[in-house]
């Protein structure tokens, strides 16, 4: 994963050409696969807290990370196994951190909800709502600082944006020209509140026009679709270090977090079989089928592939001891 | 009196108040539509209507601030923090805003609110929603900070906060809400705010907890029983006012006090209790307070890190033991 | 003060007959020379702490409290003891506020930044930047509870605007369609920072949009202008409960507070004079006397009364002792 | 060394550390064009610039979170909190982000950031501008927390603090920016974190105290030397991680202790420092210690209710003389 790609080299018409549409395929079914071990895990006890699962939401992370390079920055909430897989970190660490283990990404510290990889520009796992906004921002000024091109994806839900970090991110951002995509992935529920009822004013794209900053908004089920908008917000923030601010209207199939059903009071169960029609991964696999940039026999060796690539996640995080109890007390400070 | 659970013992005192006084509502995240979070406001919006029953977007800030106004003309808000761990970002309304108004405005506004939701120790949720929440709040003065152990302390405190005047703190715990006692039904029970509570009688040490590390301080107590050591054991019940009294009376008593806390201990609760104990019945002491608190560190994920982060009922009969000058089996 | 003014009754013009004037120039004359002599009882030591002077923006609380009725509720920040006055407080009262003296409105316990005054529902007196914006939305929230049709005006200078309390408060107060007029006193600088510095984009009357309400910016140096937009928005307020958002362009004569020179390395002098020439009562009574409303001895009359009543609360405070050391534990709860 | 003011010598210690490292940079309210509300910046735009001296609109959770974004990819923010007073609306950075981060990450991720700026008592500024923040910060693992006395220490403990990998509060005072004193000029010198300092000898009581507090317990001190009772007096300059060793040594050769600190007292710096002494050397005290600390009131603005506030002088004697079993004059 993690590596850039770009519109060269399409013979589709999709845009997109087999190496692509194979990595793009691939890196949503891991997601999906992940995800649904993960499921299977937790059920068993083998992951503690809380669980939130991305299933449904898989193309968001998969094309923005497509437009990046291996150097830019990302970080989001506590939904993230999804962006952390994307940009690049090795599905056995992410799961056996999530089994709270040895060789978890961080130690078996900090869990689902705070997954960090410094070896692939991932900044966690961050689960108070819109904190990690402001510290985006941070990521931002530095790039500039330093005179770098890179840019920084902060990847937050529609929960966040009534929050007053949200409004002080985007201003700080704005205010000082920082390579900062604000990428909401909104999924019309922050929990049980529809954003109807958490904004006055629901179209969050349109939020960018209040600070004189780009905005769109995208389909969040076309990965396609977001490679665009990406595209052009990175290209943006590269050359002019102009922030962006880009809506995808995705949605999450399962519950907000394994204790929630997915058919919960707050939205119907029709409501959820109807999203599901637009899963990300079937429409993206017939498309690219139907369009002959990848065979059939292609498609199943890519789901082959990271079938595999799970079990040996599963495998990993089970053989991974627990961590040492000295460990409780390392890591608090870093010793100069 | 009937068996409920500390979750049921809470909706039924938020059901009993906003019952008696139509200024009484509630406001928060999830607590209508969805019953709340942990549930505690199940069937409250079915019974008072969405007037009463506020669900917020997120921002702490904001509907605390909403609170704090409310309660300056005339309402009674009970202000829901999912988790006490996003209470900081309220810190500001709550410290600066609600607990110093009354003192500003030379007495004009008082701020009748109460603030309440879980804190303390979860089940791993790690470092940013596993805190012991209450060392923000315990040493502001303008408020009240109450941590309820059983189901009839929820109850009767809640009720309580409600009734008072001031802006008080009402931290519950995830780990307590499915813990079954016995409740008094009559809606006029309450527990006054400031009064500790001796939840067993002994002799030999005073033990101070409140929260899960009561029900943990109970069981060594029950073990060191069996060995001779008579436990007695108090709960503050309410954090600020702090009712000395109580534990000082036993501290004379009994000659040696342990107190017990969830949180990481250096300035902590314990810190000042240790303190108070020391001023007033230093000469009763035949031995230092021992503190038995969690470890010095943010709370990690891992199921083992984290059961070696909390105090454990071993950690609390060695401590018994160790101020009762008597050497481990 | 604290009369409900209406436009009935006018012969001249301008929308207002002689009493109407009389009090509104009066009320601004109230404020004016009760700041000059704070100040120069500042430079004699008998303030402490920092004051904060409103001189220049008196039209905005004047102009605004005129169109409230004496139930309706106004809060502020620390620049606030213009509003109060307006308000109806005795003047008396609060110059002994600042005195610290037992008399104050708040006895001495909350000097200049904490003005109360709850017999003509003055919320206070804030001085966390932004903090009272929320507390303004419980008011409003209580207001529609009880079934009321008051308003509450909250007070906020251009440097809120950046602060995260600013975007929740107009979310909350625009989702929930609470009768809350919030009122921007846009005096272009926030201490040393000026609104091109804090914000990126400047208009700050534009936000109302982001939110969906009312916004429109007016001349915050004519008393008149602020009557008409702050009528419109009480209108809305009372009858739909629609918020608004208004933001009324006006200037600072003095430092930000008392230890910051008026002239300070953040404007020029010659913006500061140029200011000076839209001061709102100059301009308002020469409109007033030359349109025949009021004639120049009925203007004299108003100077000399406020006069005689400022030297009166001067003196007031001065004889005012200071609260009993027992005070300082007093207040700290109320007592059922 | 040099004589120069408390304020100088935080400007010298931001200047040098600024050429020293190009990856410090300061960011905060009023820092640069104003040069600081209290001009502790002063100049320091002039000679690094706007890139490395950062006005920032009044968002103070905001640039914050900027400082600790910009501290987990390698710079090294220095934030200015015009007065601490603030911190708390940032304080859900401060502490969930700041100091968890490193342990959350397992590591990878450390922020070596310094949130500073004034705190504490300042001059009639009434009870949101008046407050010892330091109980909101030095119970949290993962912070450093720092409270320099006298310029000398102002200066080495700020480079120390700039120099550490992790985040460090360094909470100045308005009231002591004007007090001079002697200050190395070599840029090398540091002073390190965690370590107290016994700023004057004794022999009969052990008084600890920082800040305005550490001038007061001076004065004291000399007064009392009169009368023959000689003070030793203990400054802790770092609160977190605290230099528990010094102390205590002291005591054991004192073998009495009075605490001294401005803030409300409850559950404060001093609740922590007797409960630590009592612990380590009961059986060294002939007295329980003594805690000399601010009324248990919020802050307010009347001059002379607010002189009541604060600990006087003549309080700090008159608990001196209690553990030392020394009747009044
Ligand atoms: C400050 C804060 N408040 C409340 C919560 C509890 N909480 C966790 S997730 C969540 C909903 C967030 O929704 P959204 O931002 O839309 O993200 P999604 O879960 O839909 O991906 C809430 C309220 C929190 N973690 N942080
Ligand atoms: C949260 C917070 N941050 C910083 C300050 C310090 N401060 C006091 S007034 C002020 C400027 C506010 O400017 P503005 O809102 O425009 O009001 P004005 O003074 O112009 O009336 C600042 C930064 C504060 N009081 N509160
Ligand atoms: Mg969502
Ligand atoms: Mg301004």
């Amino acid at each position: 994963m993690a590596k850039t790609l770009t519109r060269s080299g399409t013979s589709s018409g999709l845009g997109v050409d087999a190496a692509v549409a194979r990595q793009l395929l691939g890196d949503m079914l891991l997601i999906r696969r992940f995800e649904e071990k993960a499921a299977e895990a937790y059920a068993l006890g083998k992951i503690g807290g809380f669980l939130h699962l991305y299933i449904g939401e898989e193309a968001v992370a998969v094309g923005t990370t497509s437009m990046l390079r291996p150097d830019d920055y990302a970080i989001s909430a506590y939904r993230e196994h999804g962006h952390c897989l994307a940009k690049g970190s090795d599905p056995k660490r992410v799961m056996a951190e999530l089994f709270g283990r040895r060789d978890g990404l961080s130690k078996g510290k900090g869990g689902s909800m705070h997954l960090f990889d410094k070896g692939t520009n991932f900044l966690g796992g961050h689960a108070i709502v819109g904190a990690h906004l402001p510290i985006a921002v941070g990521v931002g000024f530095a790039i500039k600082y330093r005179g770098g091109d890179q840019v920084i994806v902060c990847y937050f839900g529609d929960g966040a944006v009534p929050e007053g970090e949200f409004h002080e991110a985007m201003n700080l951002a704005a205010l000082w020209k920082l390579p900062v995509l604000f990428l909401c992935e909104n999924n019309r529920y922050a929990m049980g509140t529809s954003t109807d009822r958490a904004l006055a004013q629901t179209e969050i794209w349109k939020f960018a026009e209040t600070y004189g900053v780009p905005g769109e908004r995208v389909d969040g089920m076309d990965v396609l679709a977001i490679r665009d908008a990406v595209g052009r917000a990175v290209a943006r923030a590269r050359t002019e270090k102009t922030p962006s601010l880009i809506e995808a209207d995705t949605y999450r199939f399962r519950g907000h977090s394994m204790r929630d059903p997915a058919g919960a009071v707050y939205r119907t169960r029709e409501e959820v079989e109807r999203e599901k029609l637009r899963d990300p991964i079937v429409l993206f696999r017939e498309k690219v089928v139907s369009a002959g940039v990848l065979s059939e026999a292609d498609a199943r060796a890519v789901e082959k592939d990271v079938n595999d690539r799970i079990d040996e996640a599963v495998a990993y995080a089970d053989a991974s001891p627990e961590p040492p109890g000295e460990w409780l007390f390392t890591d608090i400070y870093k010793e100069s | 009196m009937a068996v409920m659970t500390y979750r049921d013992a809470l909706n039924m005192a938020l059901r009993e108040e906003m019952r008696r006084d139509g200024r009484v509502f509630l406001i928060g995240e999830e607590i209508g539509l969805y019953d709340g979070a942990y549930k505690v406001t199940q069937g409250l919006l079915k019974e008072f209507g969405p007037q009463r029953v506020v669900d917020t977007p997120i921002a702490e800030s904001g509907f605390t601030g909403v609170g704090i106004g409310a309660a300056m003309v005339g309402l009674r808000p009970v202000v829901e923090m999912m988790t006490f761990n996003f209470a900081l970002l309220a810190l500001d309304q709550i410290v600066n805003s609600a607990a110093k108004m009354c003192y500003m405005s030379g007495g004009q506004f008082n701020v009748p609110i109460v603030i309440r939701g879980p804190g303390g120790p979860a089940a791993q949720l790690a470092a940013q929603h596993s805190q012991s929440m209450e060392t923000y709040f315990y040493h502001v003065p303008g408020l009240k900070v109450v941590r309820p152990t059983t189901p009839m302390d929820a109850k009767g405190l809640l009720k309580a906060a409600i009734r008072d005047d001031n802006p008080v703190i009402f931290i519950e715990s995830e780990t307590l809400y499915h813990v079954k006692g016995e409740v008094p039904e009559d809606p006029e029970f309450l527990i006054p705010l400031g009064k500790a509570l001796v939840r067993r009688e002994g002799t030999d040490v005073t033990v101070i907890a409140y929260m899960g590390m009561m029900y943990r301080a109970m069981e060594a107590a029950e073990d060191l029983e069996k060995e001779g050591i008579s436990v007695e054991l108090v709960d503050p019940r309410t954090l600020r006012p702090m009712d000395t009294e109580t534990i000082i009376n036993s501290v004379r008593k009994t000659h040696r006090c342990v107190v017990v806390e969830a949180g990481a201990g250096f300035a902590g609760m314990g810190s000042e209790i240790g303190a108070f104990v020391t001023e007033q019945a230093f000469d009763d002491l035949d031995a230092p307070v021992e503190r038995v608190t969690g470890a010095n560190a943010p709370m990690p994920y891992a199921r083992n890190l984290e059961k070696l982060k909390t105090p454990s009922k071993d950690r609390i009969v060695a401590a018994i033991r160790r101020v009762c000058n008597v050497n481990g089996s």
